[in-house]
């Protein structure tokens, strides 16, 4: 089996050391490569770690206002249908300032794939609470742990958006092997279904950040199999607009 | 062409499709709604795409996608609406994508009024987003000319790859006048290097501020802006040549200001009236020529006098400026005819 | 017959291949690279090139390519 | 030129009403602006519009003197009749304006509006019976380019119904001075 790094990745990617952005850039450039489409793609980039893509992904990439990914992305396929348009957005951009672009492109089911970075915290601006914060974590905005009693549950997006009429929802994970496998693999169908014109592809993937979690790597993917997936579980729930969970 | 009667917002919204617009989303505001009603179903009928978005701030983004694509693409709204889009018209300008915004102003701030004022005029000159850039904006005084303007705009837009933005108001916008329509024209979003389409066998392009690749930026965008003051001002002068008291006035109280240029005439007052058509750029130039001036008034409907500190600019204070501003209710000639007496006599007092 | 090729400058020394090598052949020394991590070398007797490290790597460290004859 | 107001309640086609003399207006060479009653104003199921018709330069759209009114219902004639000028010419519909003292330096041109256009089965063309009145008025377009006019407009939006140009010649013969 050989194995090379995708042409989309011409560079080394400017990620802390065993962020899982890295894994999921490579996913993204090997499924569209696969795919013979990565000539043809354009991508929406978020603000926040996901903004450091497009200096290392060699695809047609606008760099969206923070939150606004989705919106972006349904402008750019409205206008070139047969491009392969998505998004690429972390917890912050796509669930927090963003949520209502986010929400309304699965209401509109918009054609297009949002790649969704959950590593639970705001990474860019230095790991404050995001939506997708566990209960109890501690974070640069809750030195004490999240409170829900103050601030809610965290967000599982997909149990808000797994009944609309959409292509496509899963949750993969990018703790061993077998699950970055199964994460790509649930590209390649999201990407499939836009091919197809079945509407709105989205795809979460829980991702470590090893720098504001102050953990070492293979702590944090530890962290995200013992504490993180209970909360935000793996699998597909939409597939071809059929809903399974 | 054939003459039509037709509501300066509908006039406004045929225009942008007849320019080659193949993409609009927006969000409804009184009273620009008619732009949004009309490409809802018009666009369709010449393929474009219609989207009534959740927000302008989802409006706005979708615009900046379908520019970055090449598309001609625009949005139209009004006041509050117009604040929520600053957000992506500083990313569109930054970016440099060609887009046209359209702004029906209304009166006041906050919940405002619906009906006749120009108190955007801050919000959309001065630019409400952040950052170093300028937004071009040009203010129609007919509907025709508003139609106009639209296809100019997107012209005008793409020359410098910024936005334009069109500042009516709710009388221009919901009246009807006669218009002959601009003729038909194709846009190809794949004429530009730059737009969106896949890299193909090319590098891979990357749309985001300029500044992040442009060489010596500051300089760069210092001299954009320059270029664009050097060669955009756009205004109408009536009867200045030898007049002592000028008008300075936009849009629908520009009309106002011509009647009562006509008044005073009769009367034997030396008035005349400076119109600027581009508000960015401000046509500077129209004040350097005049010779007879003693004075102008601005005349808007603000509560502010926000156009009065660009005359007070504009002709570098070697002049009094004096203000004839409020809005809600629209001026008559006579009001403007007062005004001018007032100034005559020593009774008003300049503002600048 | 394929052979793993270790891009040493490219790793960050997280240690997910390490972690995930059903055979124990990767391993860190000490060694440096350019950008100042101790980066990840390989026993090629050990190696089976199965392809999981190149998977689980974030940062493009693994090829496995044809081995030269 | 004149200035015009017309006025009524939501429904009696007041809009339409203007609408048709700007289009006559400009049809026959003028220069017309309409705008319409707004957003607030219009709640409450009052609507009116306002129009001017000049040979020179329009400058505001908006009416504050008026010249000619065209009033639909009594609440019309309430908020407009003090704002038209000395001389000018009020056009009532008389199915609803029944005993209004009329200022006594107007011109007043008054039609069984309603009722026309019920008889004549065309209970939404009782705007085109005050058009009639208008015309018969003699202060603006005279009867064949007023009647052109009300068939041109309906001919541009691809509505002809003759009964319009019925109600119009009712309006015009059963006009009372």
């Amino acid at each position: 089996m050989l194995k090379k790094k995708p042409a989309a990745c011409f560079v080394d990617n400017k990620y802390c050391p065993g962020c899982g952005h890295g894994i999921i850039n490579r996913l993204v450039a090997e499924v569209l490569e696969e795919m013979g489409i990565y000539e043809e793609s354009i991508g929406a980039i978020a603000v926040g770690c996901a903004s450091l893509m497009p200096e290392t992904f060699a695809v047609d990439c606008i760099q969206a206002q923070h939150g606004r990914a989705a919106a972006v992305a349904a402008g750019i396929k409205r206008c070139r249908p047969d491009k392969t348009v998505f998004t690429y957005q972390g917890d912050g951009d796509a669930l927090a300032i963003g949520f209502s672009e986010t929400m309304y492109s699965a209401i509109r089911n918009e054609n297009i794939t949002v790649i969704f970075v959950n590593n639970s915290n705001f990474g860019m601006t230095g790991g404050q609470m995001a939506p997708t914060t566990l209960e109890n974590q501690k974070t640069t905005t809750t030195p004490r742990g999240r409170n829900i009693a103050e601030t809610g549950d965290p967000l599982n997006v997909i149990n808000m958006m797994k009944d609309l009429n959409t292509a496509y929802i899963a949750r993969g994970s990018l703790t061993n092997n077998a699950n970055i496998m199964k994460t790509k693999k649930y590209i390649r169908n999201a990407f499939e279904a836009q091919q197809n014109s079945e509407g709105f592809s989205f795809i979460e993937i829980l991702s470590p950040c090893t720098t504001n979690w102050k953990m070492d790597p293979i702590k944090a993917m530890e962290h995200i199999e013992k504490n993180v997936t209970p909360v935000y579980e793996l699998g597909v729930f939409v597939e071809r607009g059929e809903k399974n969970a | 062409m054939e003459k039509q009667l037709m509501k300066g917002n509908e006039a406004i919204a045929e225009a942008v499709v007849r320019a080659g617009c193949k993409f609009f989303a927006g969000y409804p505001i009184t009273p620009q709604s008619e732009i949004l009603e009309y490409l809802s179903w018009r666009l369709p009928e010449v393929g474009g795409n219609f989207v009534q978005s959740e927000s302008e701030l989802a409006g706005i983004s979708m615009v900046y996608g379908a520019a970055a694509a090449g598309f001609r693409a625009m949005t139209s709204s009004s006041g509050p609406g117009y604040s929520l889009l600053q957000e992506g018209i500083s990313y569109i300008a930054s970016a440099e994508l060609p887009c046209l915004i359209i702004n029906v102003m209304r009166y006041g701030s906050g919940l405002g009024d619906i009906f006749v004022g120009q108190s955007d005029y801050w919000q959309a000159v001065k630019n409400g987003g952040h950052g170093d850039y300028r937004s071009i904006v040009y203010a129609p005084a007919s509907v025709k000319e508003a139609s106009d303007l639209v296809v100019f705009g997107f012209d005008k837009a793409e020359e410098y790859r910024n936005p334009v933005t069109l500042l009516s108001d709710a009388s221009i916008s919901q009246m009807m006048e006669p218009v002959e329509l601009p003729e038909m024209q194709e846009h190809n979003p794949d004429k530009f290097e730059w737009s969106l389409k896949g890299k193909g066998e090319g590098k891979a392009r990357s749309i985001t501020s300029v500044m992040y690749f442009q060489e010596d930026y500051d300089n760069y965008i210092a001299a954009k802006y320059k270029n664009i003051e050097k060669n955009e001002q756009l205004w109408e002068e009536i009867e200045t040549e030898d007049a002592e008291i000028i008008l300075v006035s936009y849009g629908i109280t520009s009309r106002i200001c011509n009647e009562a240029v006509e008044l005073a005439r009769e009367e034997g007052i030396k008035v005349g009236l400076l119109r600027p058509i581009s508000l960015y750029p401000y046509p500077v130039r129209a004040f350097q020529k005049q010779k007879n001036v003693k004075a102008y008034i601005s005349v808007e409907m603000t509560a502010l006098a926000q156009m009065a500190e660009d005359v007070a600019l504009a002709c570098k204070m070697k002049q009094p400026v004096y203000s004839l501003a409020g809005g809600m209710e629209i001026f008559e000639a006579s009001d403007v005819c007062n005004k001018i007496k007032e100034v005559i006599d020593g009774k008003a007092k300049e503002v600048f | 017959m394929e052979k793993l090729i270790i891009h040493k400058e490219s790793c960050k020394s997280c240690r997910y291949c390490i972690e995930n090598c059903p055979k124990g052949a990767l391993y860190i020394k000490g060694d440096i690279n350019e950008k100042g991590y101790p980066y990840v070398s390989v026993d090629h007797e050990k190696c089976t090139t199965c392809g999981i490290c190149y998977n689980v790597c974030p940062d493009y460290v693994f090829e496995i390519q044809e081995r030269e004859v | 030129m004149p200035n015009l107001i017309f006025a009524g309640f939501g429904g009696q086609g007041v809009l339409t009403a203007g609408l048709i003399v700007a289009k006559t207006g400009m049809d026959n060479g003028k220069n017309v602006t309409w705008i319409p009653s707004y957003g607030s104003e219009m709640r409450g199921g009052t609507a009116n519009c306002n129009v001017k018709i000049d040979d020179g330069k329009i400058s505001s759209p908006f009416v504050k003197q008026i010249d000619i009114l065209v009033a639909m219902n009594v609440p019309s004639l309430a908020k407009f009749e003090p704002m038209v000028s000395s001389e000018g010419t009020i056009i009532a519909n008389k199915s609803m304006v029944k005993d209004w003292d009329f200022r006594s330096d107007l011109k007043v041109v008054e039609v069984e509006a309603t009722s026309i256009a019920e008889e004549l089965n065309n209970p939404k063309g009782s705007n085109i019976v005050i058009l009639g009145a208008l015309a018969m008025s003699g202060q603006l377009f005279d009867k064949d380019v007023m009647e052109k006019g009300v068939e041109a407009f309906f001919a541009s939006k691809g509505k002809n119904n003759p009964k319009n140009r019925e109600c119009f010649l009712k309006g015009f013969e059963c006009a009372i001075n």
